[in-house]
C-alpha cells in the first residue's frame, strides 16, 4: 500500500466531520427553501400548518440521509477487501460510546417528531378528519358543510342555508369551515388536496375535519379511498370565493335545485340508508 | 474445518423419535397453538364489545334476539367436564392405571361430542338467525368457530384413546412395534418409533394442556355471550 | 408404463385431480342440498356457498391427494404418532408431500418464486394501464383487480419469501438438528400456500375483486363473488403461517444441539423467531377477520354493515391489528439477513450482537401497538392519534439499532462486493428512503398529505421489495449454492443486482412525487395529465425492472441446469454451520449432532471452532 | 450432449407453457368484464355534428344478451339498423349535440340521495318525459339514472308501475311492453373518455345496491369515448 492505513480516530474524525458539515449545508438548504416546494401549498391555514410540519420532517430527515451517505460512502471505498487471501477484520463487538450515543441520538430526535406532530395536530386538527367527536375544535364561528361520498361522487349540503344540496363544493374565502364527511355507502376518503383535507368517509359515521380559508382559488378534491369501479374518477373540482360571490352562488343553487328540495330528506350529520340485503 | 457429515447419505438412515422429544416439541406447540387461539378468539371478543359499543341503528340486539342461557350453560358446562376429566385421566396415566385413563378419555370424549351435538340443537332452538344484528352474527361466528374447534381437539382425543387401547397390553416402556409401519414404508428396516406408549403420554400432556385452555375459552365465551 | 404408475399414488398430479373433484363435489353439494333451502340466494344468479363450499371441497382434495390425511387416519385408528412420511429420493419427492426440511425449503423457493412472478407480472400490468393519463387498456373494473392480484399476491405470498426457503432449509441446521419439530406441519404449510396461490389466481373467472389487498368493507361484501377468491386465499395463508410460526418457534425452543445457548444463536435465527412469533399470533386474527367477512358475504351476517348493526370500523381495526405486524412479519426475516450475511463479507464479527436481538425484539413487539396509524383519517379514536404516533415512531428505535448494528460491523472491515453483499448493501439505501418517508407518514398532520396517495405507495414499496425482495435475493446468490450444490454465474448476478437496484430507484423514487406534489391517490386507473411525464417514467422503468427480474431467471436456469458448476463446501469463507456441510446438504443433516462452542461470527478472533463434532451417531436402533 | 439437448428442450417447453399461461391469462383479462365500442353514426346540420342516441334500461339483461349474467339490469343501445346491443362504450364526437332517447323497462327502486331526481347538466334543465317537459321526479320513483359526472349530467329515469301491464321481464323488450320514454339533448365538450354510470342502488340482490351490473362495464356503467 502506498499510503499507511489511518489510526482508528482519524476514520471515525472524518466520518463525523464529513457527515455534520453535509448534513447542515442540506439541512440549511431544505430550511429555507424547502417550504417552497413542499405541498400541500398555501391553500389554508391547514395547509400551510402542513408545510410547515412537512419542511420541519424534512428538515429532520435531511442530515439523517446526508450523515448515512457520508458513512457509507466512506467506509464501503475505504475498507474494501484489496484482492488476495482472505483477511479478518479487527473483532470489534461492541463500542458503549457509539451504542449509547446513538441511542440517546435516535431516542430524542423520535420524541421530538411525536411532540411537534402532537403540538401541531392538537393546533387546529391539521386539517385530518377527526371523527364524531372531534378534539381539536378551532374556536369562533364556522360554517357547516357536509360532505356525502356515495359511489361515485361527492354530494356537498349546506345546512344553514336550508340543507341545500349540489354536486359542487364552494366556499367562501377566509371563513373557518366545519366539514362533516359521511357515506352512503362504502368507504371513501374525502381529499381537498390544496386545502390539505382528508378524511375517511364512512357509512353510519360523522367524521368531522376543520379548516380555514385564505384567498380565492380553486382546489381538487379526489377520493383517496379504494371503493370501487369509479374510484379513480372519483374526482372534481372546488373553488373558494369571496363572500359576495358565495351568496349569490348559493342563491343561485337554491333556485336550482328548488324543485327538488323538499324531497331532501332532513338535513343529518349521518345516514343509515336501506344496505338493500340479498334478502329484500 | 470439522468433518460434520459425509455427501451422499440416504433416507434408509432413520431418525428416531424420542418422547421426551415428542413431549418438549408438543408442550411448546401447545402453547403457541394456545396463544393463536387467544388471538383468533380476541378478534370475536373484540367484535362483540365493540359492536355493542357503537349499537349502529340500533341492531346491535334487537328485542327478540335473545341466547338461550339454557343450551349455552349446558354446552358450556359438558365441554369443561370433558377437559376436567381429561386431566384426571392424565393422572391416572402418568400413575399407570391405563384402564382408568382410557375410561376417563372415553367418557370426556363423548361429553366432548354432547356438546356438539348440543350446540347445533341450540342454534336450531334460537330464536333469531345470523341476520339479526351485531349480537346474532357475533353469536354465530363465535359459536360456530367454537365448535370447529373442539371438533378438532376432540380429533385429537380420539387418537391418543385409540393409540392407548392399540397398546393395552404393551407395558409401559417396553411396546414393540412392526418395523417401518410408522413411517408408511413397509420395505425400510428401520423405523422410528421404538415406545409408542411413551410417546402417547407425550401427547397426552399436550392434549391435556390445550383441552384445558379451550375449556377456558368456552368458559369466556358463557360470559360473554350469555351472561353479559 | 412406469410414468403412469409414477402418476398414480399421493403426489402432485393426483392431488390436482381430486382438488378439482373436490371442487365440483363441493359446488354441487352445496347448490343441491343447501341451495334451494335457503331462499335468499335464490334472487341471484350465483350461489355464493356453493363457491365458498367448493373451493373448501377443493382444498381438501388437495391435501388428500397429496396424502395429508394418511396420518391423521392412521392415529385415529390408533397407530402411534410418528416423525415422517415415507421418503423417496429423486425428483418426485419435490412434487409430493415430504417431510425433508431441505426437500420443502427448496420447494417454497420454486413455489414462492413463481408466485412472486405472477405478482410481478400483474405489476406490469398496472403500468401498462399507466402509460396513459385516460382509462385505456384494461376494462376498469378488471384494472382494480389486477392490482388486487399484484397486492395480495406479494403480500401474502412473500410473508413466506424468507421464512418458506430460507428458515425451512436452514433452521434446522444452523441449530444443530436433523428436521423441523413437525415436518408433516412444515410440508402443509407450503401446499396450503400454494392451494392459496391457485385460488387467488381464480378469482377472474368469478368477476375478479375491486378492493386491493385490504379488502375493506363494505365494499367488500357488495363486490362480485371473486372477492371469496380473495378471502379464502389469505385465510389459508393465515392458516399456513400460523402453523410456520408455530413449527418455527417450537424447533428454535426445543431442538437446539448442545452448547447452542441463546447468546450463541445466528441472528437469522432469532430473526426468524421474531418473525414466527408475529405470525402466530397477528394471523389468527387476519383468519377470523376474513372469517367474519366470509360470513357476512355467505350466511348473511352482519359484522361490517352499518346500517344493520355492525360496522365497517371494526373491519379496518381487525385488519390492521393483523395488517401492521404483517408489514414486520415482510421486513424482519430482511433484517436478519442483512446482519446474517454482512459479517461474512466485511469478515468482522456481528457488531453489538445483543443490541441487534433487541432491536428486533423490539420491534415485533411495538408492532402491535401501531395499526390505527393506518386509521388516523378514518375518524376512528381521532383522541389517540398522539399515542399511535408516538409507537409508530418509536419503531424506528428499534429498526434504527438493526441499522447501527450493520453499519459498525463495516466499520474497519475487510469488505468484499460479492452478489449477496451488494444486495445487502442496496438493503441499507433502500430502507432508509423507506424508513425515513415513513416518518411523513407516522406524523398526523403530515400523513393528512401522504395518506392514501402514492407517497405511502413508494414508502411501502421501498420498505417491503427494497426490504424483502432484495433481501430475499441476497438469501438467494448467498444460500442457493448450498441448497443445490451448484455455483450461480456471479457476473450475471452482478448484472443483474445492479439493473434490478437502479431501475427498482428509478421506478419508485418518482412515485414519491408523483404522491407527494401531483396528489395521486393510490389505485386510481387514471390521473391528471400533467403527471403523465412522470408516470410514463416509472413504467418504463418499472418494465425495466421486470426485465431484470428476467434476467435473474436466465441465470438461475443457466446457472443451475445448464452449467451446473459445483460450488465448493464453503464459497464464501463463512464460519456458520451450514458452510462446513457438503454442498448439497446430505439428508441426514449431519452424521453426529455437533455441540457448539461458539457463535458464528468470531472473525479475527482466531481459529476457534464453531461446533466440536460429538454426540451420537444418526440412525441408532 | 443428449442431456444438453433434453435440458434446452425443457426449457423450451417451459417458456411456451409460460408464454401460452401469460397470454391466456392476459386475453381473459382484457376480454373481461369490458365493453366494445360503440360508434355512433353522426348527421352534419349545417356544419354542427349532431347525434341521435337511442338507448334502452331493462330489469334483467336476459340469456340473449348475457348468458353469464342474465338476471343483470342493464343499459341497451340502439344500432342504425335498429338492432339493440349490450354496449356502453359510445363514440361520440367531440363538440357535438346529442339528441338521446331512453326507454327505460324497468321499475321503480328509488334513489338513496334524492339530489340526482333532479335533472342537470342538460338543455333546459329538463327533458321530455312520454312527451311532458319535465324538470324533477319524486325520487322514490326513480329507476335509474344516466349520469356523466364529468358533464354534471344527470337524468333521472322514471319507473314504470308496479301495476303496469305487459311488463318486460327480461331482454330483448318490445316497445309495446310497458316503458316510459326520456329524451333529453347534451352537447359533448372536449376529446376525451368520460365514464357515465347509474346512482341508483339498483343492483337487486347485492349489499348497497351497487355490486355486480352497477360495478361491471357493459351493464350499468360505460364510458362516453368522445374523439
Amino acid at each position: 500500500m502506498a499510503t499507511p492505513a489511518p489510526k482508528r480516530a482519524e476514520h471515525g474524525k472524518r466520518v463525523i466531520v464529513g457527515g455534520i458539515v453535509l448534513s447542515v449545508v442540506a439541512t440549511v438548504l431544505v430550511a429555507v427553501f424547502g417550504g417552497r416546494f413542499l405541498p400541500p401549498g398555501n391553500g389554508s391555514v391547514q395547509a400551510s400548518g402542513q408545510v410547515l410540519d412537512n419542511t420541519v420532517m424534512l428538515a429532520i430527515v435531511t442530515p439523517v440521509i446526508a450523515g448515512l451517505l457520508v458513512f457509507f460512502i466512506y467506509v464501503l471505498s475505504q475498507f474494501r477487501h484489496r484482492g488476495g487471501a482472505l483477511v479478518d477484520g479487527p473483532p470489534l463487538r461492541d463500542d458503549s460510546r457509539v451504542r449509547v450515543w446513538w441511542i440517546v441520538v435516535t431516542s430524542v430526535t423520535v420524541l421530538f417528531l411525536a411532540g411537534f406532530g402532537t403540538f401541531e395536530l392538537l393546533q387546529n386538527g391539521s386539517g385530518g378528519g377527526q371523527g364524531p367527536d372531534p378534539i381539536a375544535v378551532p374556536a369562533g364561528t364556522k360554517l357547516p358543510v357536509q360532505v356525502i361520498a356515495q359511489q361515485w361522487q361527492f354530494t356537498y349540503r349546506y345546512p344553514t342555508y336550508g340543507g341545500l344540496e349540489t354536486p359542487q363544493l364552494v366556499l367562501p374565502a377566509n371563513t373557518y369551515i366545519e366539514l362533516h364527511v359521511t357515506s352512503l355507502d362504502a368507504i371513501h376518503s374525502f381529499w381537498a388536496i390544496e386545502l390539505g383535507v382528508k378524511a375517511d368517509a364512512n357509512p353510519g359515521v360523522d367524521n368531522v375535519a376543520f379548516v380555514k380559508t385564505k384567498g380565492p382559488r380553486t382546489f381538487h378534491v379526489r377520493c383517496a379511498e379504494l371503493c370501487g369501479l369509479w374510484h379513480g374518477y372519483m374526482f372534481n373540482n372546488g373553488r373558494v370565493v369571496p363572500e359576495a360571490q358565495f351568496t349569490a352562488w348559493v342563491k343561485s343553487q337554491q333556485s336550482d335545485f328548488a324543485p327538488i328540495a323538499k324531497y331532501l330528506p332532513k338535513y343529518s350529520t349521518t345516514y343509515y340508508p336501506d344496505p338493500q340485503r340479498r334478502a329484500g | 474445518m470439522t468433518e460434520l457429515a459425509q455427501p451422499g447419505a440416504d433416507y434408509s438412515i432413520v431418525e428416531t423419535e424420542e418422547p421426551e422429544v415428542l413431549s418438549r416439541n408438543l408442550f411448546a406447540a401447545g402453547q403457541l397453538l394456545a396463544g393463536a387461539t387467544a388471538f383468533f378468539f380476541l378478534s370475536f371478543l373484540f367484535a362483540y364489545f365493540y359492536l355493542r359499543s357503537l349499537n349502529n341503528a340500533g341492531l346491535w340486539k334487537p328485542k327478540h334476539v335473545d341466547a338461550s342461557v339454557t343450551w349455552g350453560t349446558i354446552v358450556m358446562a359438558c365441554i369443561v367436564a370433558s377437559a376436567m376429566l381429561l386431566r384426571f385421566g392424565r393422572i391416572d396415566h402418568a400413575a399407570g392405571r391405563r384402564e382408568a385413563f382410557r375410561l376417563k378419555a372415553l367418557v370426556a370424549l363423548l361429553l366432548g361430542l354432547a356438546a356438539l351435538v348440543l350446540q347445533v340443537l341450540a342454534w336450531h332452538e334460537a330464536s333469531f338467525g345470523p341476520t339479526d344484528g351485531g349480537f346474532a352474527s357475533v353469536y354465530f361466528g363465535w359459536t360456530a368457530f367454537l365448535f370447529l374447534f373442539v371438533f378438532c381437539t376432540l380429533f385429537w382425543l380420539e387418537t391418543v384413546l385409540a393409540t392407548s387401547w392399540r397398546y393395552r397390553n404393551d407395558p409401559m416402556g417396553a411396546a414393540v412395534v412392526a418395523p417401518g409401519h410408522a413411517s408408511g414404508d413397509p420395505s425400510r428396516t428401520a423405523h422410528d418409533i421404538r415406545n409408542p406408549v411413551e410417546l402417547n403420554r407425550a401427547s397426552l400432556g399436550a392434549l391435556s394442556f390445550y383441552w384445558t385452555f379451550l375449556a377456558g375459552i368456552a368458559v369466556l365465551t358463557w360470559i360473554v355471550l350469555y351472561l353479559i | 408404463m412406469s410414468v403412469a404408475r409414477r402418476l398414480v399414488g399421493f403426489n402432485l398430479f393426483t392431488a390436482c385431480v381430486l382438488g378439482v373433484g373436490g371442487w365440483y363435489a363441493g359446488w354441487f353439494s352445496a347448490h343441491a342440498v343447501v341451495g334451494p333451502s335457503l331462499d335468499y340466494f335464490a334472487d341471484v344468479d350465483f350461489n355464493e356457498l356453493s363457491l365458498v363450499l367448493g373451493y373448501i371441497g377443493g382444498v381438501l382434495g388437495f391435501l388428500i391427494g397429496l396424502g395429508f390425511f394418511n396420518y391423521p387416519l392412521a392415529r385415529l385408528r390408533g397407530y402411534p404418532p410418528s416423525l415422517r412420511e415415507k421418503e423417496q429420493g429423486g425428483i418426485g419427492r419435490y412434487f409430493s408431500l415430504c417431510t425433508d426440511h431441505k426437500v420443502v425449503g427448496i420447494q417454497y423457493l420454486v413455489g414462492i418464486g413463481l408466485f412472486f412472478f405472477i405478482g410481478g407480472l400483474n405489476a406490469m400490468l398496472i403500468r401498462t394501464e399507466l402509460l396513459r393519463p385516460d382509462h385505456q387498456v384494461w376494462p376498469a373494473g378488471t384494472y382494480l383487480t389486477i392490482v388486487g392480484i399484484h397486492g395480495t399476491m406479494m403480500m401474502g405470498m412473500m410473508t413466506s419469501g424468507i421464512l418458506g426457503p430460507f428458515a425451512n432449509y436452514l433452521i434446522p441446521i444452523l441449530i444443530g438438528a436433523r428436521r423441523m419439530a413437525f415436518p408433516r406441519i412444515e410440508a402443509l404449510t407450503f401446499w396450503l400456500l400454494m392451494a392459496a396461490g391457485v385460488i387467488l389466481e381464480t378469482t377472474i373467472f368469478f368477476g375478479g375483486f375491486p378492493t386491493g389487498w385490504t379488502g375493506y368493507q363494505p365494499l367488500g361484501t357488495e363486490a362480485n363473488p371473486g372477492i371469496d377468491c380473495y378471502y379464502l386465499f389469505f385465510a389459508l395463508v393465515g392458516i399456513s403461517m400460523t402453523l410456520l410460526g408455530l413449527n418455527m418457534i417450537a424447533t428454535i425452543v426445543t431442538m437446539r444441539a448442545p452448547g447452542l445457548t441463546w447468546s450463541r444463536l445466528p441472528i437469522f435465527v432469532w430473526g426468524v423467531l421474531s418473525t414466527a412469533a408475529l405470525m402466530v399470533l397477528a394471523a389468527p386474527v387476519l383468519i377470523a377477520t376474513l372469517s367474519m367477512a366470509l360470513m357476512d358475504r355467505v350466511v348473511q351476517t352482519n359484522f361490517f354493515v352499518a346500517a344493520q348493526g355492525g360496522s365497517a370500523y371494526l373491519y379496518e381495526n381487525l385488519f390492521w391489528v393483523f395488517g401492521h405486524p404483517e408489514v414486520y412479519v415482510l421486513a424482519l426475516p430482511g433484517f436478519a439477513i442483512v446482519l446474517e450475511i454482512l459479517p461474512v463479507f466485511a469478515r468482522k464479527p456481528l457488531w453489538g450482537y445483543r443490541l441487534a436481538v433487541g432491536g428486533l425484539l423490539g420491534v415485533t413487539l411495538l408492532s402491535f401497538f401501531v395499526w390505527q396509524h393506518h386509521l388516523f383519517f378514518s375518524g376512528i379514536n381521532a383522541d389517540l392519534r398522539p399515542f399511535f404516533m408516538l409507537s409508530t415512531e418509536l419503531i424506528s428505535i428499534p429498526t434504527g439499532l438493526t441499522f447501527l448494528c450493520g453499519m459498525m460491523t463495516l466499520w474497519r472491515g475487510q469488505i468484499r462486493y460479492s452478489v449477496p453483499m451488494l444486495f445487502c448493501l442496496a438493503w441499507f439505501f433502500n430502507f432508509l428512503i423507506g424508513g425515513l418517508s415513513g416518518v411523513f407518514l407516522s406524523d398526523t398532520p403530515s400523513d393528512t398529505t401522504t395518506h392514501g396517495s402514492f407517497f405511502s405507495m413508494a414508502h411501502f414499496h421501498y420498505t417491503i421489495m427494497g426490504g424483502l425482495v432484495f433481501t430475499f435475493f441476497a438469501g438467494i446468490y448467498y444460500w442457493v449454492p448450498k441448497m443445490t450444490g451448484f455455483q450461480l454465474n456471479e457476473r450475471l448476478g452482478k448484472i443483474h443486482f445492479w439493473t434490478m437496484f437502479v431501475f427498482f430507484n428509478l421506478t419508485f423514487f418518482p412515485l414519491f412525487i408523483a404522491g407527494f406534489q401531483g396528489g395521486m391517490p393510490r389505485r386510481v386507473v387514471t390521473y391528471p395529465h400533467g403527471l403523465q411525464f412522470l408516470n410514463d417514467w416509472v413504467s418504463v422503468s418499472a418494465f425495466l425492472l421486470g426485465g431484470s427480474m428476467l434476467l435473474f431467471l436466465y441465470n438461475f436456469v443457466k446457472s443451475l441446469v445448464f452449467d451446473r458448476i459445483p460450488s465448493p463446501a464453503d464459497p464464501w469463507g463463512s464460519k456458520s454451520i451450514e458452510w462446513q456441510l457438503p454442498s448439497p446438504v446430505p439428508v441426514q443433516n449431519f452424521d453426529r449432532i455437533p455441540v457448539f462452542s461458539s457463535d458464528p461470527y468470531g472473525y479475527g478472533e482466531g481459529g476457534r471452532p464453531v461446533v466440536v463434532p460429538a454426540g451420537a451417531p444418526a440412525g441408532m436402533n | 450432449m443428449r442431456a444438453t439437448g433434453f435440458k434446452v428442450l425443457g426449457v423450451a417447453v417451459g417458456l411456451a407453457a409460460a408464454a401460452v399461461l401469460i397470454g391466456l391469462y392476459v386475453s381473459k383479462l382484457t376480454t373481461d368484464n369490458g365493453s366494445k365500442a360503440y360508434t355512433v353514426p353522426v348527421q352534419t346540420q349545417g356544419g354542427h355534428k349532431v347525434v341521435d342516441l337511442q338507448i334502452e334500461t331493462v330489469a334483467a339483461v336476459g340469456p340473449q344478451f348475457s348468458p353469464a349474467h342474465p338476471d343483470y339490469v342493464s343499459y341497451l343501445v340502439r344500432d342504425a339498423q335498429g338492432k339493440w346491443l349490450r354496449r356502453t362504450v359510445w363514440r361520440l364526437p367531440a363538440n357535438a349535440t346529442v339528441h338521446m332517447t331512453i326507454y327505460n323497462f324497468d321499475g321503480a327502486s328509488g334513489l338513496r340521495n334524492p339530489l340526482y331526481a333532479r335533472p342537470q347538466g342538460i338543455d333546459g334543465n329538463s327533458f321530455m318525459l312520454d312527451g311532458k317537459a319535465t324538470d324533477f321526479i319524486n325520487p322514490d320513483d326513480t329507476s335509474h339514472t344516466f349520469a356523466v359526472p364529468a358533464y354534471g349530467l344527470v337524468v333521472p329515469l322514471t319507473g314504470v308501475a308496479d301495476n303496469a301491464k305487459n311488463q318486460c321481464g327480461y331482454a330483448p323488450c318490445a316497445l309495446s311492453m310497458a316503458h316510459h320514454t326520456i329524451t333529453f339533448t347534451f352537447h359533448t365538450g372536449k376529446v376525451g373518455h368520460y365514464r357515465w354510470q347509474c346512482f341508483v342502488p339498483c343492483a337487486a340482490g347485492w349489499i348497497d345496491g351497487f355490486g355486480g351490473p352497477m360495478q361491471t362495464i357493459g351493464y350499468m356503467d360505460g364510458f362516453l369515448d368522445v374523439i
